[in-house]
């Protein structure tokens, strides 16, 4: 039954955008504050709850609601960057990796409190296509586009606008770049809002395909680990492969193997990963 | 012959930081190396303290080839150096910064001998009374001192010393220029990497000059100033200089 | 001690004398799902049993696949899947090419209620679903059409219709106040309708009260003699221990099972097994509900064609594709 | 060897009596709740080793406590050897598994060292969640006549009791020794600047390697007692990943570096915990809460309550290491 295998291929490609969505905001983060951000499996969260209360409470279509996430997110991000991290950006890696990680004691807290940790699932469908046993759902094709372009749109901004030269240049030599005249407390701030809103977007679409609890942002934390380490850090382009590249493993080689192994390979990629070619695939000097 | 350095090349990518670098270094004499900005001086000494290994050539160190050893043996064996940017241990004391040195260094001695060791170098560099202050806390000045305390607890027999008189005034240059004597006089070898030209010149008893990794000139202090390659390495041309000179009349 | 909440077989096989237990074990959470399954199709065989790696879902998976192969189902899948596991598409590819009759097992919400909606976005041609906890929930609902038809074990249900005569009928005591009493009494004190975790704590209240009574002393040697000669219904089911190896393990209560209907429009949970507590009649197969969305027979007969064994594909064709596709992203990122 | 003084004795006065007290008193509600004061101070003073001395994030470090755990387990469940005994092998071979495994990833520094951690826990506790060999997902569990060999269920408990006390003794000493030799030396200029310290003679390898394998020793006996006493072990309370950040917050809050830092943070963490899950108030808020304590500390407290005090009392460093 080759259908199975294109069924499994497609499936993982679209699962691959998805998870390479995910890892883009942490890539970013990663990339140009040298902060690995642990509260982004709870912005993630935060961004399906968002979008989840927008389409039962106001009945605004998720796809819509996708820019005011975006836009709250960017807020919540620079808040949150200059309530936790700004005093601590110098800091050794210890206190910003526990800054990040007291933000996400705080969401995870709060949204216990409000949605406990019941599963919630928002209803919609855009129809799919299916032809023998392969069936492609029109959210997840939806999505994979959404990511795809989210990944243009960054590269495009980082790359070809005066801004992205800025963050760029911040990420490469944080001193360097104030010397020329860069309001690097500005471009962080940016930075992290602008990872912030793209994990919370990513939450937001996974939203509308898988259910999700309160604490469903950890499991793609995890995974937006290994994307980061394997995709390589500061190139979106990165996030993406690796993404796929994950996507492949759980959907593909899970054809072959019992899917209970699949964390084993995830985070033994992860170890190994980091030992032989911390740049990653295609990411820059470590 | 403490030290023999044959042929040492190093490149990073396309970039040949040295190239063929060779040169002799008797017991108890101060070598002085001098070349313009990125001539490889300070690689130089990363690849004698094994920080880099070299792609080609061999340096014997008392009849050791230390080739590609880790820094912490090299450092067992004798050498100790300075650092051009202060690297002090910032949240240990400055008493305790010293006595790293004199744990690990060639001397391997426990930790109270470390610390009558410390207290003595620390006078010899005038740092005694900062002792129990934090590394982090000392000025530019007193980390320079602090890096020379370190390599010298460890009681070495080669002593590695990186532009150590670099952001020194005058006053300071001359008494730092005593405690280097004092060292060589204690048996140390020393090369110096310097750019104060009449500071190294009247310390050294012989010069080594590196321009683009390779090594152009050697020789007495006197021999290497007239040498018109030199001249040209630091002014770039040569006749220019004499005009200047004699401008000057 | 009275447990309730505690669902695990193997308390009860650590040598502890006084712990009695309220919940129906692991071990018969999904038993009664293939009898329900037999009873509704006495010639369906083939049966996948796929579950959460985790400590309850596999107890519950080992003992359904036990009583499977004792009861001629044949196992054609037993396989977990890893915690937190999201997308679940290539998982349930390979569970279409066992081509089973009935898929039960599952794990907790999230991942039970991502699962029932996936087999749906599939349109998988199973006959039965029957998964754990997650329907049990009412927010089951939320996933829509998803969840038509999807059946889930339950220690209790406000519409279980255990009565005084359904007591009779096997011919034991019955004890305490009715389902409705109960129901509407708790509805009064706390404004919503019970759970089984609510009904299961009140049953143990109950039990112990009824045990005393029969003991007619507090002394724990003697309460503990009643409670082993205990043999009741109650609203919330028949109570019998165990007092063999599993001492304490409660063998009278029965799951009950649920399933999503249709009511005039609106998805409602209805109590389909067993039989003495039935409030709807079950809806078998579920690919009725395809059906109803007018897919004609004409893709049964194309599925029968293809059903030949599964070509031994080389992996290869996935790997050169994802290394096609690293190249070109490294290329883009190269012109670019 | 330096002699012990004042400082270590203090604090180790103050912790015998917090050991004496449950036993004075034979009630078990206290017995129960320093029980697990002594195990987060033990786990804390290990993390303090590998964190506090060398500087290296262990964000995975529960991994250990778990390996620990499961080989005592194991030990015990199929071959029936004695607790004592079993715990020794337990953290031997966590000591080792720390040992080899660091000379891999102890390569990596700062982030990339505090994730290749994680992914060490996470890809542990997938592979024990597969192995049905020692139970897979479902865990192993004793049946209460194990116990028997101990003279009954109760006496067990007091052993484990008796067992954890004398293993925080020990940590702590250890702790304190290394602090105070030239091994603690090393590690603590390793933690400054890494590239200085092996110019300087520091064999960087070995060192960071001996003490990564240090820290996971005491967690696995650790491990070993608890699991004990817990009469069972299932893969996601071994390897719990909050847990290990639970002992990252603990030596915050106290002190990173020094010895008496993870002692206070522990015993603070533990009584801030109970106290937040009991309030009616706070009760289902005391995950946001404890958040925001921690950012309080990571922001304005940075070397902890002890650290904080060193720093600002000078003459006081003699007495509280």
């Amino acid at each position: 039954m080759i259908d199975v295998w294109v069924d499994s291929i497609i499936g993982g490609l679209l699962l691959g955008l998805v998870y390479g969505l995910a890892a883009i905001g942490l890539n970013l983060i990663w990339g140009v504050m040298k902060v690995i951000n642990l509260s982004h499996g709870a912005f993630m969260a935060l961004g399906m709850f968002v979008i989840y209360l927008l389409f039962t409470a106001f009945g605004i279509f998720p796809y819509f609601g996708l820019v005011i996430v975006i836009g709250l997110g960017l807020v919540l991000g620079m808040l949150t960057y200059f309530v936790a991290l700004h005093r601590v950006i110098d800091a050794p890696e210890l206190s910003t990796l526990l800054a990040t990680f007291s933000v996400s004691l705080f969401i995870i807290g709060v949204g216990t409190f409000v949605f406990t940790t019941i599963p919630y699932a928002i209803d919609i469908s855009l129809g799919s296509i299916s032809f023998g046993n392969i069936t492609i759902l029109g959210t997840k094709v939806a999505t994979g586009l959404i990511s795809i372009a989210f990944t243009a749109i960054l590269y495009v901004f980082l790359y070809k606008t005066r801004l992205g030269k800025a963050i760029r240049a911040v990420s490469m030599n944080r001193v360097a770049a104030e010397l020329m005249g860069v309001n690097t407390t500005f471009i962080l701030a940016l930075s992290f809002g602008i990872g912030i809103a793209l994990a919370m977007s990513a939450g937001a679409l996974i939203a509308t395909i898988f259910p999700f609890t309160i604490l469903s942002g950890g499991v793609y934390e995890l995974k937006s680990f290994v994307i980061c380490v394997l995709g390589g850090l500061g190139s979106p382009l990165g996030a993406l492969v690796g993404g796929i590249v994950l996507g492949m493993i759980e959907n593909v080689v899970t054809l072959q193997i019992p899917t209970s192994y699949v964390p084993v390979i995830e985070f033994s990629i992860l170890v190994l990963i980091l030992l032989l070619k911390p740049s990653g695939l295609l990411g820059g000097k470590v | 012959m403490i030290l023999k350095v044959e042929n040492v090349t190093k490149r990073f990518g396309g970039l040949v930081a040295l190239n063929k670098v060779s040169f002799t270094l008797e017991k108890g004499e101060i070598l002085g190396i001098i070349g313009p900005n990125g001539a490889g001086k300070t690689t130089l000494f990363n690849v004698i303290c094994g920080v880099y290994s070299p792609e080609e050539g061999r340096i014997i160190f008392s009849d050791v080839d230390i080739t590609g050893l880790p820094p912490f043996k090299i450092t067992r064996l004798g050498i100790a150096r300075t650092h051009q940017v202060v690297k002090p241990l910032n949240d240990l004391t400055v008493k305790e910064n010293v006595m790293v040195g004199a744990c690990f260094g060639k001397s391997y001695m426990g930790l109270e001998d470390a610390e009558k060791i410390a207290e003595g170098v620390l006078d010899t560099v005038g740092l005694k009374e900062r002792s129990e202050l934090l590394a982090g806390k000392l000025n530019v000045p007193e980390k320079k001192r602090l890096e020379l305390a370190r390599a010298l607890a460890s009681q070495p027999t080669l002593l590695l010393l990186d532009e150590v008189l670099a952001g020194l005034n005058p006053l300071e240059v001359s008494k730092m220029l005593e405690v280097i004597r004092k060292i060589r006089d204690n048996g140390v070898t020393i090369m110096m990497i310097e750019h104060l030209m009449h500071a190294i010149m009247n310390v050294s008893d012989r010069i080594i000059v590196l321009d683009y990794g390779a090594k152009i000139a050697e020789g007495k202090p006197e021999e290497v100033a007239n040498n018109p390659k030199v001249i040209e390495a630091y002014l770039g041309d040569p006749d220019l200089a004499l005009k200047l000179l004699k401008k000057e009349g | 001690m009275i447990t309730t909440g505690a669902a695990s077989d193997s308390i009860h096989n650590k040598g502890y004398t006084h712990i009695f237990q309220i919940y129906t074990p692991a071990s018969r959470y999904l038993t009664g799902a293939l009898d329900m399954f037999k009873a509704a199709d006495p010639n369906a065989k083939k049966v996948a049993i796929v579950y959460e790696n985790s400590k309850f879902a596999k107890d519950v998976a080992t003992a359904a696949k036990a009583y499977a192969e004792k009861n001629g189902f044949e196992v054609v899948l037993f396989e977990a899947y890893a915690p937190g596991t999201t997308d679940f598409s290539s998982f349930i590819n390979k569970i279409l090419a066992k081509k089973p009759d009935a898929i039960i097992g599952g794990g907790h919400f999230a991942d039970g209620e991502t699962f029932a909606k996936q087999l749906y976005e599939k349109k998988v041609d199973v006959k039965l679903v029957s998964l754990l906890v997650a329907p049990a929930v009412p927010e089951f609902a939320e996933i829509g059409d998803a969840a038509l038809y999807v059946t889930g074990p339950s220690q209790w249900e406000p519409l279980a219709k255990y009565t005084r005569e359904s007591a009779k009928a096997l011919g034991i005591e019955w004890y305490g106040l009715s389902v409705e009493e109960f129901d509407k009494e708790y509805k009064e004190a706390y404004g919503y309708d019970p759970g089984y975790h609510a009904a299961g704590g009140y049953a143990a209240g109950l039990v112990l009260q009824k045990a005393i009574e029969d003991a007619g002393t507090l002394d724990t040697e003697e309460v503990k003699k009643a409670l082993e000669k205990m043999d009741i219904m109650t609203f919330y089911g028949r109570i019998k221990f165990e007092t063999g190896k599993y001492y304490g393990r409660q063998i009278g209560h029965e799951m009950v099972y649920l399933q999503w209907q249709k009511k005039d429009g609106k998805l409602v949970k209805e109590v389909v097994w067993p039989d003495a507590a039935k409030s709807s009649e079950l809806v078998y197969p579920m690919t009725t509900k395809y059906g109803e969305e007018a897919k004609g027979k004409a893709k049964e007969t194309a599925e029968e064609k293809q059903a030949q064994e599964k070509p031994k594909s080389t992996p290869g064709f996935e790997v050169a594709l994802a290394i096609a596709g690293i190249s070109v992203a490294y290329l883009l990122r190269r012109k670019l | 060897m330096k002699k012990p003084d004042i400082s270590l004795w203090w604090i180790t006065i103050a912790v015998i009596v917090l050991i004496v007290i449950p036993v004075v008193t034979k009630s078990p509600i206290l017995r129960e709740s320093v029980f697990l004061i002594l195990l987060y101070m033990t786990l804390a003073l290990s993390l303090n080793i590998i964190l506090g001395y060398t500087g290296y994030v262990s964000f995975g470090h529960i991994v250990y406590y778990g390996i620990g755990g499961y080989v005592t387990f194991s030990l015990i469940y199929f071959y029936g050897i004695n607790l004592i005994v079993a715990m020794i092998i337990g953290g031997l071979f966590a000591a080792a598994i720390a040992y080899s495994l660091g000379q891999a990833i102890l390569k990596l520094r700062g982030a990339y060292f505090a994730i290749a951690t994680i992914g060490v826990n996470e890809a542990v506790k997938a592979l024990v969640n597969n192995l049905d060999a020692i139970g897979g997902a479902e865990g192993l569990y004793f049946n209460i006549k194990v116990y028997n060999a101990y003279g009954g269920a109760e006496n067990a408990i007091w052993l484990s009791y008796y067992l954890m006390s004398a293993l925080i003794i020990i940590t702590l000493i250890v702790n304190w020794y290394i602090k105070k030799s030239k091994f603690g030396l090393g590690l603590m200029a390793i933690r400054e600047d890494e590239d200085a310290a092996i110019i300087l003679g520091v064999d960087t390898r070995k060192y960071k390697s001996l003490a990564y394998m240090l820290s996971a020793l005491f967690p696995g006996i650790a491990g070993g007692i608890f699991f004990f006493k817990n009469g069972n072990i299932e893969p996601e309370n071994a390897f719990h990943l909050v847990k290990s950040i639970e002992m990252i917050f603990m030596v915050m809050l106290g002190g990173f570096g020094t010895v008496t830092g993870p002692v206070l943070g522990a015993l603070v963490y533990e009584r801030i915990r109970g106290l937040l899950l009991i309030n009616p108030l706070f009760k289902n808020l005391h995950i946001a809460i404890s958040g925001v304590v921690l950012l309080l500390i990571v922001l304005f407290m940075p070397s902890g309550i002890i650290g904080y005090v060193r720093e600002k009392i000078a003459k006081i460093r003699r007495y509280i290491e």
